[in-house]
């Protein structure tokens, strides 16, 4: 953790955490992530680039984008988390430090939107052939609508709760506890 | 002459029905092995039929749709050139227009033409394919070449009515006895000749769908299978010929080629598969050795 | 009759005459100066022409006295000759020189004169004090000519060629004078009348040190490092007149001493010209500068020269023919040639030879220049061929077969650096050009056309008798006179002439020959229709296809050795000019040239070697003797080269393959049976007069087995679809041979028949590929693929081949197939039985490939639109076709002739019941296969007829591709590496291990040639010690 | 090469086209009823399964070939290519991009053949019903024979399916693919409303 302490004024870290006595977070400006990461792969270790992913806030209008990067000699994870506006939805590739990531940034362009400008192939389709509605892992995209205009919903269908259903199949006394209260 | 033909459109008839029973017993046979009811022994006409009674098909050019013509009738021509039952007329086929190098050769007729037709599929898998059978073949050549020039020096002739001759009075005068390492060569050879486990690379299904059959359907694939039956049955009479003392009678060579075949089945279910560079060196190690002795013993 | 006196008044006169005519004008200077060499040589020719005519020799004395103190003048016949040789010569150099001369000053011209006056003098003198004279006038004018230049390198040259000149000067000197003290005499014929003077320990000496002046004026090896710098350094002119006029001086003047030498002299004289020869070819090897190697191989040419008037002199020949045949012939090629070669290189300029591309643009001087370098290898049909022929046969007829070994090698070495430079020139590199200058193209010409008429005078006066034998030469020739016309008409041209050449052979060969004539001629003719179909002018081609043919019909008809020898050699040279052509880098013609002058020494080795005793003019095949045995493997090694048997097979896949499309299927189906046919001409003559002969059936048989299986193998591996098809033939070959080792009846049948049908079925295939390759314009089968649908003609050409190819009945080649099998098992070669299987089920792996490859699988995208091959180039496949169904229908239509041209040999007959052939073993009824295959081909074909409405035609992409489909034809088409498992299981087997020794055996001689360089340190001083320590070696030896 | 009509293709570029057979499925009358009866028998007592594990379904028929439920007894096998095949088993969800592939495989097999919806996914989307990306009705794009229900069925299930299917052929009543090219243009337009990037020809022959 002395290593974090010691970037935390050059990169402005505002958050950091220890999750775990191997896993640990830290929250960077957008701005000093890919300075940041260089630093970590080419001086502190952390050359393996396990994954990029993101989590979508539309209440704050926010992306929030983990970098996890692991240091194999010290056996340590640690997650460069930063915040992006959903408006906008733009980061900066990091294709340059690690090869792959142009398959992560491939896929959360394609599922959330977020654009990475430069990173090659960035606008190829990852797994969804020729899809045209918004990406489909935004919170405020609804699937099921989506999925009633486009595939011919079976009428008669009829949906229950699984955890309901299967608690009156085998259960039928129990009674839920929040129906109680 | 035209008795000539009824003979051998009773031949033909024959060999058809026997091989396509044939492959029939044994598939039920593997399955009660497993432990399976398995398909009715009949099973091989029924799927001949349905695939003849498919109401489309597809053709990707004329030597695709004559690749299975090419097959046929190399089964049919390597059956027509061996004497099924000895001493036997009505049996005897063409046998007079060749001896046994004529099989031998008469054998690739029917290969070379299914390759090319599946060559004009254009499918990948097909040459793919084609390439591991004819390497493969290439190699279990040798050690049945060899044991087919121990059994010219034994008996001093190509022929296979005369091979056949001379193996009668007893069952040791068979060449399985007179001639035991001629026998093994041969047999080893025939188990790549039949392509069941361990040489079974040319089709292997979950790797390149078939092999070089993958285009074909329908009434090719009919004929195919229908081809399978014949020139299965014309690969055991010819061994039955040369190792086996021959027939005189239809049942003799029911049972005898039943058991003949029951080795490559024997044999195919309990190994599992080579690669085609180890069948190669396979073929090229043992197998050819024995070959080898078996001429020098004769020879000397 | 002119008295010789006038030869030497005419150039010395002009000696005076050329300064005062040139302060009237630089062009009366030269006029007189070109008027003296022209009176010279023209003096020459008239004595030579009288002299021939009978007119007696003539001897005059001069300077006042009679015999022995007279200055005596002979000019008897040799003299003669030599004179006109060396003037005509001179006076072509001359015309090279005017440029380089006309900015001198008039001392240049006088000093020319001067020159020629020692020159004709040297010649014409018959006392020791006289020669040395004029040998110090020819000295002193090349000292200051080489100087000519004026540079640094010129002068350094001139001054070490003084060093080493003067000293042998300066032994001439003491010898003469030694001479004089022991015999009172210096006269040659009072020498000669009276040998017993110079024995001795001073006569010895005396006569030594003459005789080691002269050799070193002769430049022997390794003493010659001074020379040498002169052949860079000086003006080509002046170097050509050196090395031919002035050469040829000395060495007349060793050939007037010949008879002074005893036993012991002249074989170590006779050895130090072989070593010369032999070493000066090795180290030139090496040499990058055009002026240095051909230095270096004038020298080993003297050298040769050398070793053939002595080894004439040391076996007592004394008729003046036979040493004009040799001697005058090996000097009359050497002369013309390298005065050829050195004008070129003047015309060439300061380049390298790697940079003599700069001929390939201009046909007249590569067409010189190729005559050139054939004629200094000693090819057919120049002097020196013949010559060497002579020389040879001498040679072995006396035992000296160590010698004729070390001239052949020598040979070879010079063919090998000879035509890797013409592979340097004909390929055209870079686009310099040089610019026209007549003054050297015009001597050029007049020197290859006199070459040419000593060509045909020697070829006359010796032996070659068959009319059909000179036209071979005259046919190529022709066809290159006609080179301007446009390419379709040289083709008809070509089959006309080819076709009358067929029509007038054939009728008048019975037997083996009948067989092979059909075969070499007709196949050549059918193929040759395809040339119709390339359009353009097509240089090149014709002269050499047209020599082929005619060479192919000079092999079956001749009935000498020598005349066989000419063909194959003429051969030999017609399709080394097809592959340089066709083919696109210097590698392939120059390996197939080296490999083929190699097998033709075997074979000339052989024949001379089994020339009947006491013939010196030629001998009938017939009265060939074979009883040593040694000439018959020579011969017969000599022609497993030439079919390319496994381990010289080098040269055998580029060579089928490179040339244009339309040739190569005639070298790869008709060429390829050439060997055969000799072998089999050879093998009947010497059947059964050949001790060992089992011992060489086995080896040959396995030779041929060998061949088989590795042809095939390496065939399976190949990318390229000419190389894949040229390794084919080679295993094609390798049954040929295995077939014809088995010395049986059946076993010749065999072979023949295989040969017959191989030439059939390599025909279609080769010609169909290249009807294919000519549209798609690459030979890489993994960029072709689906050609059937763009080509369905030449695809089913193409099949029908293979099938015969592949041996799998009802086609012809099941055939070959069982008479194979039935011999060798007749004959109890089990294991080569099987062999022979194997391999043949090998061959069904590459038959695969290539047509899955070209034909079948995906059309490539770049390929939708080509058209079907040219009709010209499947007109002949359907004549192939045609003849392959017959044959196929009715085997006993090809198997009876052929075994009754066979006759009876050893084993079993064949038995012929109605279509039935059998033997002791098994039996065959092609027909009836026939029948029955068509047969059981109808009835599912029928069946699938009637279902045809179901089926719908699809297209290349509507296959099962695991669910997609495919991405693009190219990566759809499984084509390149096709055999990857094979390479994984039996790779070892091809790896490339011959190459590997043929590349060392070249790595090493090159090496040496490398050392022996280092010998040359350019240092006049440690020249000088190289002299001195060589002369006394050289006495050490005579002693 | 009797329907002259051809499909356009424009899913494919113009250099492509030519790559692709375009003519359009054709109706093949069934032949005389006692014909067809016999056909039929061996048809249904030989049928060659194209298993496309599509989902969760896969994993169900592989007890089908042990030896408990051995549906080699029927004549049935596997097959590893279409073209020899004549059932196609969906094995559970299909989203689209696996749609494409199994409209291929279907339309490279020949005709008669039949397809079986395995498990609920195919008939209404099962629990993927409201993915975005997961198809909720097998039966608007290919021509379904038999739906066997459940998630997963068990082997018990399928064969009893198959039994369904059997009877359906031998009644003659599974002419699935004269159904398809009848109808073809509707399961095109099915089809093609949702695989956007139709780089492929309008039926794959």
């Amino acid at each position: 953790m002395e290593q974090i302490n010691e970037l935390k004024a050059r990169y402005s870290i505002s958050d950091s955490r220890d999750q775990r006595p191997d896993l640990g977070f830290i929250t960077v400006d957008p701005g000093r992530l890919a300075a940041l990461l260089a630093e970590l792969q080419q001086v502190r270790g952390y050359t393996h680039l396990s994954f990029i992913t993101a989590v979508d806030y539309p209440e704050t209008g926010t992306f929030q984008l983990t970098y996890m990067v692991h240091n194999f000699e010290s056996a340590h994870s640690l997650g460069v988390r930063t915040v992006i506006s959903r408006d906008t939805a733009l980061m900066e590739s990091v294709h340059h430090l690690w090869k792959q990531a142009k398959t992560y940034q491939r896929e959360l362009k394609e599922m959330y939107g977020i654009d990475f400008p430069g990173s090659p192939g960035v606008d190829d389709p990852f797994i969804l052939e020729g899809w045209q509605g918004p990406p489909p892992m935004r919170r405020d995209f609804d699937t099921r609508a989506y999925s009633e205009k486009t595939y011919f919903p079976r009428p008669g269908r009829k949906t229950s709760d699984p955890r309901r259903h299967m608690q009156s199949r085998l259960y039928p006394d129990y009674t839920p506890f929040e129906e109680e209260t | 002459m035209i008795v000539k033909a009824l003979y051998i459109v009773l031949s033909v008839a024959l060999v058809t029905v026997w091989g396509l029973t044939l492959t029939g017993i044994v598939r039920k046979i593997v399955a009660r092995v497993h432990g399976r009811i398995g398909p009715p022994v009949w099973q091989p006409f029924v799927d001949i039929i349905k695939n003849n009674a498919k109401r489309t098909g597809i053709s990707h050019g004329v030597m695709f749709y004559l690749g299975p013509v090419f097959r046929i009738a190399g089964g049919m021509g390597t059956f027509l050139f061996i004497p099924v039952l000895f001493g036997s007329d009505m049996f005897s086929n063409f046998s007079f227009a060749g001896d046994v190098f004529l099989v031998m050769y008469f054998i690739f007729f029917g290969q070379l033409g299914m390759a090319l037709g599946s060559g004009e599929g254009g499918h990948p898998y097909s040459a793919i394919a084609v390439a591991r059978g004819l390497a493969q073949m290439s190699a279990f050549e040798v050690p049945f070449a060899l044991s087919v020039i121990s059994l010219a020096v034994q008996y001093d002739t190509f022929s296979v009515s005369s091979i056949v001759a001379a193996q009668q009075g007893s069952i040791f005068s068979w060449t399985m006895f007179t001639n035991p390492l001629a026998t093994i060569a041969a047999i080893i050879a025939m188990l790549g000749m039949n392509m069941h486990s361990p040489f079974d690379v040319v089709i292997a299904p979950q790797e390149i769908p078939i092999g070089p059959p993958t285009e074909y359907q329908g009434s090719f694939l009919g004929m195919l299978h229908t081809n399978r039956g014949i020139f299965n049955g014309a690969k055991l009479i010819l061994f039955m010929n040369l190792y086996f003392g021959g027939a005189t009678t239809i049942p003799e060579m029911i049972v005898k080629t039943f058991c003949i075949y029951m080795i490559s089945v024997f044999v195919g279910v309990s190994f599992p598969r080579f690669r085609t560079d180890q069948s190669i060196r396979f073929f090229l190690g043992i197998p050819t050795l024995i070959g080898v002795a078996a001429v020098i013993l004769y020879w000397l | 009759m002119v008295s010789p006196v006038y030869l030497l008044v005419v150039t010395i006169a002009a000696v005076f005459l050329v300064p005062l005519a040139d302060r009237i004008g630089r062009s009366y200077g030269m006029s007189v100066f070109y008027a003296a060499i022209a009176a010279a040589a023209g003096l020459g020719l008239f004595w030579f022409l009288s002299l021939r005519g009978g007119a007696p020799a003539q001897n005059v004395f001069i300077a006042g006295f009679t015999g022995p103190y007279a200055i005596q003048l002979q000019l008897g016949i040799a003299e003669s000759f030599v004179i006109v040789l060396v003037n005509t010569v001179f006076l072509l150099a001359s015309i090279v020189l005017g440029g380089a001369l006309i900015k001198e000053k008039a001392y240049a011209l006088t000093l020319m004169l001067l020159m020629l006056t020692g020159i004709n003098g040297l010649v014409l003198s018959r006392d020791l004090f006289n020669m040395f004279v004029f040998m110090e006038l020819l000295s002193i004018s090349t000292y200051a000519l080489v100087a000519m230049p004026r540079n640094g390198q010129a002068f350094s040259a001139g001054f070490k060629y003084m060093i080493a000149g003067g000293l042998a000067s300066t032994f001439f000197l003491i010898g003469t004078a030694f001479v004089y003290r022991t015999a009172g005499t210096l006269h040659l014929d009072y020498l000669l009348r009276s040998p017993e003077l110079l024995h001795g320990g001073v006569g010895f000496a005396a006569l030594f040190l003459v005789i080691a002046a002269l050799l070193i004026e002769l430049k022997p090896f390794p003493a010659n490092g001074w020379a040498l710098d002169v052949y860079q350094a000086g003006h080509p002119g002046v170097v050509s007149i050196i090395t031919t006029a002035g050469t040829g001086a000395v060495l007349f003047v060793l050939y007037k001493l010949l008879p002074l030498m005893s036993v012991r002299m002249l074989q170590v004289l006779g050895g130090a010209g072989i070593v010369t020869f032999v070493f000066s070819n090795l180290v030139a090897i090496k040499q990058e500068n055009p002026g240095r190697l051909l230095g270096y191989s004038s020298i080993s040419q003297t050298g040769l020269v050398i070793a053939g008037m002595v080894f004439l002199r040391l076996f007592g020949i004394r008729e003046i023919a036979v040493y004009a045949a040799v001697a005058g012939g090996l000097f009359l090629n050497h002369l013309f040639v390298k005065g050829l070669m050195f004008w070129l290189s003047e015309r060439v300029g300061p380049r390298p030879i790697r940079e003599w591309g700069v001929l390939a643009g201009k046909p007249l001087l590569l067409f010189l220049f190729g005559l050139a370098v054939v004629a200094l290898s000693g090819l057919p049909p120049f002097p020196g061929f013949w010559a060497k022929w002579e020389f040879l046969k001498l040679l072995a007829a006396n035992g000296y077969y160590p010698v004729l070994g070390f001239i052949l090698a020598g040979s070879l070495i010079e063919v090998f650096y000879l035509f890797r430079w013409l592979g340097y020139a004909a390929v055209k590199e870079d686009h310099d050009t040089i610019s026209p200058a007549p003054a050297v193209t015009l001597p050029m010409v007049a020197a290859a056309i006199l070459l040419l008429a000593a060509s045909v005078f020697f070829s006359g006066s010796l032996s070659v008798r068959e009319p059909l034998l000179r036209l071979i030469p005259a046919a190529g020739i022709l066809f290159y006179l006609l080179e301007p016309l446009p390419g379709r008409v040289k083709t008809v041209l070509a089959l006309a002439a080819s076709g009358s050449a067929a029509v007038i052979v054939l009728p008048g060969l019975s037997g083996l020959h009948l067989v092979f004539g059909i075969m070499l001629l007709g196949g050549s003719l059918v193929q040759m229709i395809a040339g119709l179909g390339s359009g353009g002018r097509r240089r090149g081609i014709y002269p050499g296809m047209v020599m082929m043919v005619y060479s192919f019909a000079g092999l079956l008809v001749t009935e000498t050795a020598l005349g066989f020898f000419f063909a194959w050699e003429m051969m030999t040279l017609a399709s080394y000019l097809l592959i340089l052509r066709g083919s696109r880098s210097a590698r392939t013609p120059l390996l197939y040239m080296i490999f083929s002058t190699g097998g033709a020494f075997l074979i000339l080795a052989g024949l001379i070697t089994a020339l009947p005793a006491g013939s010196l003019s030629s001998a009938g095949l017939g009265d060939l003797v074979f009883s040593g045995g040694t000439a018959f493997y020579l011969i017969i090694a000599g022609f497993l080269v030439k079919a390319g048997v496994v381990g010289v097979h080098l040269w055998l896949p580029g060579f089928y393959s490179e040339a244009d499309h339309d040739v190569s299927p005639i070298l790869s189906s008709a060429l390829s049976k050439a060997a055969v046919a000799g072998l089999f001409i050879f093998m009947s003559l010497a059947n059964g007069t050949v001790p060992g002969s089992d011992m060489f059936s086995v080896i040959l048989g396995w030779i041929g087995g060998l061949t088989a299986f590795f042809g095939t193998l390496m065939a399976i591996y190949q990318e390229d679809a000419k190389r894949l098809l040229a390794f084919s033939s080679m295993g094609q070959m390798g049954y040929i041979i295995l077939a014809a080792s088995l010395m049986s009846t059946i076993g010749w049948t065999a072979a023949i028949y295989i040969a017959v049908t191989h030439l059939l079925f390599k025909g279609i295939m080769f010609l169909s590929v290249g009807g294919v390759v000519s549209r798609l314009n690459t030979t890489n089968m993994y960029e072709m693929g689906g050609m059937i649908k763009r080509m369905p003609l030449s695809f089913m050409t193409f099949l029908i081949g293979l099938i015969a190819l592949s041996g799998v009945p009802p086609l012809t080649g099941f055939g070959g197939k069982w008479l194979l099998y039935s011999a060798l098992v007749g004959k109890g070669w089990y294991m080569l039985t099987a062999l022979a299987l194997f391999s043949s089920a090998v061959a069904f792996l590459y038959c695969y490939r290539i047509i899955h490859s070209v034909f079948l699988g995906q059309l490539k995208t770049g390929f939708r639109a080509v058209k079907e091959a040219s009709v010209w180039y499947l007109i002949p496949q359907f004549i192939f076709v045609m003849l392959i169904m017959i044959f196929s229908m009715v085997p006993r239509l090809l198997i009876e002739p052929i075994s009754a041209a066979v006759g009876k040999l050893a084993g079993p007959d064949l038995l012929w019941q109605g279509n039935t052939v059998s033997h002791a073993l098994g039996y065959w009824n092609g027909t009836t296969v026939m029948m029955v295959t068509m047969g059981v081909f109808m009835v599912p074909l029928v069946w699938l007829l009637s279902r045809v409405r179901s089926i719908q035609k699809v297209k290349q992409f509507n296959i099962v591709y695991a669910a997609e489909r495919p991405d693009r034809p190219e990566t759809t088409h499984y084509a390149h590496n096709f055999f990857a498992h094979y390479t994984k299981a039996l790779g070892f087997l091809s790896l490339p291990l011959v190459r590997r020794f043929w590349e060392g055996a070249g790595e090493w001689i090159s090496s040496i040639a490398a050392a022996l360089r280092h010998l040359y340190s350019g240092n006049g001083q440690t020249y000088a010690l190289q002299v001195m320590l060589y002369i006394t070696v050289l006495y050490l030896f005579m002693r | 090469m009797h329907n002259k009509e051809t499909l356009p293709n424009l899913g494919l570029p113009e250099h492509e086209r030519d790559l692709f057979c375009d003519a359009r499925p054709r109706v093949s009358k069934p032949l005389a009823s006692y014909i067809e009866k016999f056909l039929n028998w061996s048809r249904a007592n030989s049928l060659w399964i194209l298993a496309y594990g599509t989902g969760c379904g896969a994993i169900e028929l592989r007890p089908l070939f042990t030896a408990r439920f051995d549906i080699s007894r029927y004549g049935m096998a596997p097959r590893p290519t279409p073209r020899q095949a004549s059932l196609l088993m969906i094995g559970g969800y299909l989203s689209v991009k696996t749609l494409k592939r199994v409209i291929r495989s279907y339309e490279q097999m020949q005709n008669p053949k039949f397809v079986i919806g395995l498990g609920s996914c195919t008939v209404n989307g099962g629990m993927y019903w409201d993915s975005y990306n997961t198809i909720n009705r097998l039966d608007h794009y290919l021509p379904v024979d038999v739906y066997i229900t459940g998630c997963m069925p068990r082997p018990e299930a399928i064969i009893a399916g198959f039994e369904q299917l059997k009877k359906r052929i031998k009644d003659g009543r599974a002419e699935g693919a004269n159904q398809y090219a009848e109808q073809f243009d509707w399961y095109k337009a099915n089809q093609k409303k949702i695989i956007t990037d139709w780089n492929m020809p309008d039926y794959n022959w």
